[in-house]
């Protein structure tokens, strides 16, 4: 070994060591600091790196605008501010698991996992760590019912509503559920448990309604490589084409259909895909998706985002891409933390409030069309109530088309089907309890 | 009965029952061929004259493709990003020589492999710092890449091409011509193959080792950006690529490590393969098995030449 | 002046061919462990327990079984994830059948359920090697994935398509799930990888490791020397793979508590091996200090930066570690190809002849 | 050490080995044509020839590593046509290597104790532990080696790692790695090759030694004639692959084709 590459080490190694202990001494202190008395902490896992960051960043960029916005124009919730900080998970459970422990000392009200591999290993210890876990439209499904997952909260809708949603919205292009019998759907999903949940209620449904599933999976690793799954749907010939993808998949999924010629306008989505997967795609006018929300700047709320935030460059997003579809989720999702912190507070009496009076102001949310216009989004959503039994809603959602430079609504909203969704969710809640020897729920029900 | 009829009898009456289906499929396989023989071609180019085993080939393709959209994205003309995209690689080149290759000369092949790893963290890091980990969408209209797709009615059926793939076909095939009469003709060419064979033999003939480094890993960095761009023009620049740039390795295995004519066969033999495997054997298990089936394809090539298609029997001595 | 073996006399071949033959060695593992056992249980907060000490002590496990195979036998592997998730489903699988018996049988026993695939996955090693032998890791890697998607017996036909791990007990004390104190979990993992690690460092130090060293140093001679190289090279995959899967049980049950198949991908295998490398190869002490250094690199990233008031936005040092990560490979294969390990050595070196460094 | 092989009822002068018509080609290059030969126990068998005549090839037949496309090899009385390397390990042939093949990465104590290799029964288990009688064997066969790095006068560098010893004790660890496993035909591939003077002397003591003190049966190469003439019972020359003259050092050394081979008489 060369002598002078030793020296050098020699002093990197010591600077190392330095380095290793002021960092394991800080650690200590950073993550054993309390929230101060008078704020409100609520972290925000996001991920803006990593395969999926082109999701990650516009929706981390809605939720961080949309709570910076109230800090900024009202003084926080209720005059407590809050203390928003991010931790970046890459969409990795284990970084996520991370953050969530680094997190957890600072008395979060609640966490957002954004992602379902998150989302899983935290469900049991919300109960145990009194932080509630808000998985906006992913995470486990069974967790909708409050009965059994007091901490867990899945507004506004499952995958499964979502599939049963797609599904009457097949139907009414086919001109009447009835007329699905015999017909050909096929099922494009992310092979992982995400894309392969809804799976079951779509074989129910296929028997129920007597139409023929066909599924095309594709693994994780082969997202940008579906030239194989869509060579299936030119043989298959399906009638409609249902999509559950995440990431790369999308905007390949959309690329590879219209290579395909398939029918974009028999080609739906569950409510994942951005702009920015379809934009510029030759062919992809007429793709449609599942959505429950409005999208652009023309919400009171969202132009107070613009003129509190974006305009004094407090927000990471570029200007333009305010408003789009998923800073609107992500502003969405914030609307939620902060409407179950209002509610807590509202409950609770309390001016700053902890993780257990957030479940409980999140277990009476009452999103109802005036207070939407009271907040500066009327139109923006439909309502949503959350009770102490129903961790969901299930509400309504629309179908959007692109039209080749936008997303344009084009149905009314469309109901889930409780009926089906209702069976199918009781018995993957009962398994769940099952097999994980599940406690029951303690925490008692505020009187509405 | 019923499983052997599934696995033996029925994909081929599908396959008879819609050719076009199959020539479909073939087609498919090769394009997605021709991208993993690039990719490889990458790879045997640097080994042949180094020995060097680069896993750094595939983040090198993204890495090129980002650097092009992304300059792009900052205003610079499509031509001129291209320009200063292979001035970047040439940049790429000099610092992995000067940095990576010299000091690391003489030390055994696997530490050399590794190395490489060090270097794709490195680019995936670069590139994530500078041009964002979102993926992006390749300026194929700004490059004149043609896009759309013809149709031949045949076969009972249609077969549909699409433009961007006929072009990234006929370049690829440009590309290995060219690298052919390069590595044939010209002085440098020659040199590379002296070094190939023998580095004492190289040196002894008056070439620098060092230069000759830079020039392949110069060349590997143009055949990178060239991939880049016609994978990147198929589906987005993301680092999601480098999963499936790992399918570069059992071509490798198939062609050889340093066969140029071995990589563009091993490519095709794997693409065309996997995509009928997983078209008319992948349902039989669910689907899903183009993750592995290319491996496990070379896996059981392995057991039967070892050297892989064109590469030399080894003996060995002590 | 103080770190010197003067003075020891080895009276038996035995004494000296201990593991530490040096008695300042053996006081500094004593107050290693006693550190591991007593003060780190005692002192260390929730975080640094549960988000630094488990999994540092999880990855140590894996990359000690990748340093078996890689480091000392010279087979490389890029497939160390998959074989975690062999041990990880085995012992969901396991403790679902049998749920009355004590976990820790369960997470050792799932061990030899990944031994065994290890071994399958091994096979080719006799007739390829190098890189090529990657490639049927790669094989293993990305088969075995698929396998924990495709085959819904494995995740028990759950919905969500994860396992999840229910409460068990340890002598009346809950070890996983969510009433598991860390300090608990903590402990149980520690106990577990202590003893591995002694198991290690005793195959290492004889016959075996001998033959598995030989193999990686000169396998040609080691043939003919009557070294069977398909069993040294299976009998290394099987205890690489043996470690893994214990890694990966330990992972699923006494960290994380569920698991989906993505945990177990490739970019898993290959951090494993960049602590290999970065650690030492061939050197198990190597496999915990490049456990530690890649693990706990991001953690210091995030919070120094953040202690010394230049906030670094969150993605940005995702993309430093990464280039921290590259840079440092490249840097200790120039400097030091036996990585950190060989740098302890070199220092300890440097004590024992201080203050007369001639 | 004790006198191996006395038990298979092969007296000292009896044929130990017998090569018989060997050929061996690679592809269409033909390394050995029809060579054959024998080896009596407890003699020092030489093997020269100019090089590319084919005698590291005919090592590696003897000991499994190639298997020859004709001919026949004998090895104490058992006759056989293709053998694996670690059959010709276990039956008693050890080897040293033309460019040292030593473990590098090993020390010199773990290089000759891997020659033990054979000899050591314990099972995984107590490997495991490394007590008991795992530890015993250990202790047991660390005395062996003990005895052979006493015998081959290297106890300095017991601990060092043998890829940091100059090229001369690299040659001794591994004469001691072979002769740790107590062979019945030691094959020394160029034993001193590249040694200085006072190197030679040393080795050719040890080679002695080991033949006289253990009764060894030793064949090797080598290139210095003078050491091959003092040194050897028997000569056997080799060139382009074939056998053109075996006998004692003195009637090989007045042979005309040798001569021939040795000074280039072209053909």
């Amino acid at each position: 070994m060369k002598t002078t590459g030793r020296g050098a080490l020699r002093k990197l190694l010591a600077g190392a060591a330095m380095i290793g202990a002021v960092a394991f001494g800080t650690a200590a202190t950073t993550f054993e600091a309390a929230a101060q008395d008078n704020t409100i902490y609520v972290p925000l896992f996001t991920y803006r790196t990593g395969p999926f960051a082109g999701s990650g960043i516009p929706i981390a960029d809605g939720m961080h605008d949309y709570l910076r916005m109230l800090n900024e124009r009202d003084g926080g919730i209720g005059g407590v501010k809050i203390v928003i900080e991010e931790c970046e998970t890459g969409y990795d459970t284990k970084k996520g698991l991370e953050c969530y422990d680094a997190v957890k000392g600072k008395k979060p009200v609640m966490v957002n996992p954004w992602s379902t591999g998150i989302t899983l290993p935290l469900i049991p210890r919300a109960s145990v760590d009194k932080i509630p876990i808000l998985s906006m439209a992913y995470g486990l499904s069974a967790s909708a019912r409050g009965d059994l997952f007091p901490w867990v909260f899945n507004p506004p809708d499952t995958y499964w509503d979502g599939l049963a949603m797609i599904l009457r919205h097949v139907g009414d292009q086919s001109g009447g559920m009835d007329k699905l019998k015999g017909k050909k759907i096929g099922y494009i999903y992310f092979d992982g448990g995400f894309g392969k949940e809804p799976i079951p209620l779509f074989e129910q449904l296929a028997k129920d309604f007597g139409f023929e599933l066909k599924l095309y999976p594709v693994p994780p690793g082969e997202m940008q490589n579906q030239s194989s799954q869509w060579l299936g749907v030119r043989r298959d010939r399906p009638d409609f084409m249902v999509m559950y993808g995440w990431g790369a998949m999308n905007p390949t999924a959309i690329k590879e259909a219209a290579k395909v010629n398939y029918p974009m306008d028999k080609f739906v989505s569950i409510w994942w895909p951005g702009e920015d997967d379809i934009r510029g795609t030759d062919g992809a006018k007429g793709f449609k998706m599942l959505n429950w929300h409005g999208i652009g700047t023309e919400f009171q709320a969202i132009k107070d985002i613009q003129k509190h935030v974006v305009d004094k460059g407090l927000s990471k997003a570029p200007k333009d891409k305010v408003g789009e579809l998923l800073y609107n989720r992500g502003v969405y999702n914030s609307l939620l933390i902060a409407e179950a912190i209002a509610t807590a507070q509202k409950v609770t009496g309390k001016k700053v409030v902890d993780g257990a009076d957030v479940r409980r102001g999140l277990e009476n949310i009452d999103l109802n069309e005036a207070r939407l216009k009271e907040i500066g989004l009327a139109g923006f959503t439909g309502t949503l109530k959350l009770t102490c039994t129903d961790h969901n809603g299930h509400r309504p959602a629309f179908i959007q088309q692109w039209d080749g430079a936008k997303w344009v609504k084009v149905s009314d909203l469309i109901e889930p089907m409780r009926d089906k969704v209702k069976p199918a969710l009781d018995a993957a809640a009962q398994d769940y309890a099952d097999k994980n020897n599940w406690p029951k729920r303690t925490e008692p029900c505020d009187k509405p | 009965m019923d499983i052997l009829y599934k696995i033996f009898v029925d994909p081929f009456v599908q396959m008879g029952a819609a050719p076009d289906l199959l020539v479909q499929t073939m087609w498919e396989g090769l394009v997605a061929g021709v991208l993993y023989a690039l990719i490889a071609l990458g790879f045997v180019l640097i080994f042949k004259a180094s020995g060097v085993f680069n896993f750094a080939q595939g983040i090198m393709v993204v890495f090129a493709g980002l650097t092009l959209v992304g300059l792009h994205e900052m205003g610079v003309p499509a031509f001129l990003a291209v320009i200063l995209t292979l001035g970047v690689m040439f940049l790429i080149a000099v610092a992995v020589e000067r940095v990576v290759l010299r000091p690391l000369v003489n030390q055994p092949d696997i530490i050399l492999f590794m190395a490489t790893f060090g270097i794709t963290y490195l680019l995936i890091g670069i590139g994530e710092l500078i041009f964002g980990g979102n993926p992006k969408r390749m300026i194929a209209k700004e490059l004149y890449l043609p896009s759309g797709s013809v149709e031949f009615q045949t076969l009972g059926g249609f077969v549909q091409l699409q433009k961007i793939d006929i072009a990234a076909s006929v370049i690829a095939a440009i590309m290995i011509a060219v690298l052919a009469f390069f590595f044939q003709k010209t002085r440098i060419g020659r040199a590379l193959r002296a070094v190939a064979d023998s580095h004492k033999a190289a040196l002894s003939v008056g070439i620098s080792l060092n230069q000759i480094w830079v020039i392949v890993w110069f060349t590997a960095g143009i055949v990178a950006l060239v991939t880049g761009i016609m994978w990147g023009a198929r589906s987005d620049v993301s680092f999601a690529l480098q999963i499936i740039a790992l399918k570069a390795l059992p071509v490798l295995i198939l062609g050889g490590f340093t066969s140029v004519p071995g990589a563009i066969v091993g490519g095709l033999i794997i693409g065309i393969g996997e995509k009928l495997g997983e078209f008319y054997w992948g349902p039989l298990v669910g689907g899903g098995i183009e993750s592995w089936l290319a491996y496990f394809i070379a896996l059981g090539f392995l057991l039967f030449r070892p050297q892989g298609l064109f590469g030399e029997k080894i003996i060995e001595r002590i | 002046m103080f770190y010197r073996e003067a003075g020891q006399f080895k009276t038996s071949y035995a004494a000296d061919m201990a593991v530490f033959p040096i008695r300042q060695d053996r006081i500094g593992l004593a107050v290693i462990l006693m550190i591991a056992f007593v003060g780190i249980p005692l002192f260390g907060n929730q975080f640094f327990l549960s988000s630094v000490m488990i999994p540092f002590l999880v990855f140590s496990l894996a990359a000690i079984g990748l340093n078996i195979l890689t480091g000392y036998t010279g087979l490389i592997s890029l497939g160390t994830a998959a074989f975690m998730g062999v041990g990880a489903y085995a012992c969901y699988k396991l403790t679902t059948f049998f749920p009355d018996v004590n976990l820790i049988v369960w997470i050792l026993a799932s061990g030899f359920v990944s031994a065994l695939v290890g071994v399958l996955f091994g096979l080719p090693s006799l007739r390829i090697k190098g890189f090529y032998l990657a490639v049927a890791t790669l094989a293993a890697q990305f088969f075995l994935q698929w396998s924990f998607v495709r085959v819904p017996w494995l995740y028990n036909y759950n919905t969500s398509g994860a396992i999840e791990v229910p409460e068990h007990d340890l002598f009346g004390i809950p070890i996983t799930g969510p009433n598991a104190l860390p300090e608990t979990r903590y402990l149980v993992l520690l106990t577990i990888v202590t003893v591995l690690t002694w198991f290690a460092s005793n195959l290492i130090h004889g016959r075996i490791g001998r033959a598995w060293m030989a193999v990686r140093d000169m396998d040609i001679a080691a043939e003919l020397m009557g070294i069977k190289l398909l069993d040294t090279k299976l009998l290394a995959f099987a205890v690489s793979s043996f470690y893994a899967g214990v890694a990966g049980a330990c992972m699923v049950f006494l960290w994380y508590g569920s698991a989906e198949p993505e945990v177990f991908t490739i970019n898993q295998s290959f951090l494993i091996l960049f602590m290999v490398i970065i650690g030492g190869l061939g050197s198990l002490l190597g496999s915990f200090l490049g456990a530690a250094l890649i693990y706990m690199l991001p953690i210091a990233l995030r919070v120094l930066p953040a202690s010394l008031g230049v906030p670094i936005a969150a993605a940005t040092v995702e993309h430093l570690q990464f280039i921290i990560v590259g840079a440092l490979i490249i840097f200790f294969l120039i400097v030091e190809p036996h990585g950190l390990a060989r740098l302890w050595q070199t220092g300890k070196q440097k004590l024992r002849m201080w203050p007369f460094p001639y | 050490m004790r006198a191996p092989g006395d038990g298979h009822g092969i007296m000292a002068g009896d044929v130990l080995l017998a090569v018989d018509g060997v050929s061996l080609s690679f592809g269409g290059v033909k390394a050995i044509t029809d060579v054959s030969f024998d080896i009596r126990k407890g003699e020092i068998r030489a093997i020269i020839g100019p090089n590319g005549a084919g005698k590291t090839s005919m090592l590696n037949v003897i000991n499994g590593f190639y298997h020859p496309q004709k001919g026949r090899i004998t090895f104490k009385g058992e006759m056989r046509r293709r053998m694996r390397p670690y059959e010709a390990a276990s039956q008693g042939i050890a080897r040293t290597f033309q460019n040292v093949a030593l473990f590098k990465g090993m020390s010199t104590i773990d290089n000759i104790m891997a020659g033990r290799t054979l000899k050591m029964h314990e099972n995984f288990f107590w490997q495991c532990l490394r007590h008991g009688p795992a530890m015993r064997e250990e202790v047991e066969h660390r005395r062996f080696v003990e005895e052979i790095i006493d015998f081959l006068e290297i106890q300095a560098i017991r601990k060092t790692p043998v890829g940091k010893l100059p090229y001369g004790l690299q040659k001794r660890v591994e004469l001691g790695r072979a002769l740790a496993m107590e062979p019945e035909l030691l094959l020394l591939d160029e034993p001193m090759a590249g040694m200085n003077l006072e190197e030679k002397e040393d080795m050719s003591r040890f080679i002695v030694d080991v033949n006289n003190q253990y009764g060894t049966t030793i064949a090797l190469i080598e290139h210095d004639i003078g050491v091959v003439m003092d040194l050897s019972d028997r000569v056997v020359v080799l060139e382009y692959g074939r056998k053109i003259a075996d006998g004692s050092p003195a009637e090989v050394s007045s042979d005309q084709a040798v001569i021939d081979a040795y000074l280039g008489v072209p053909h």
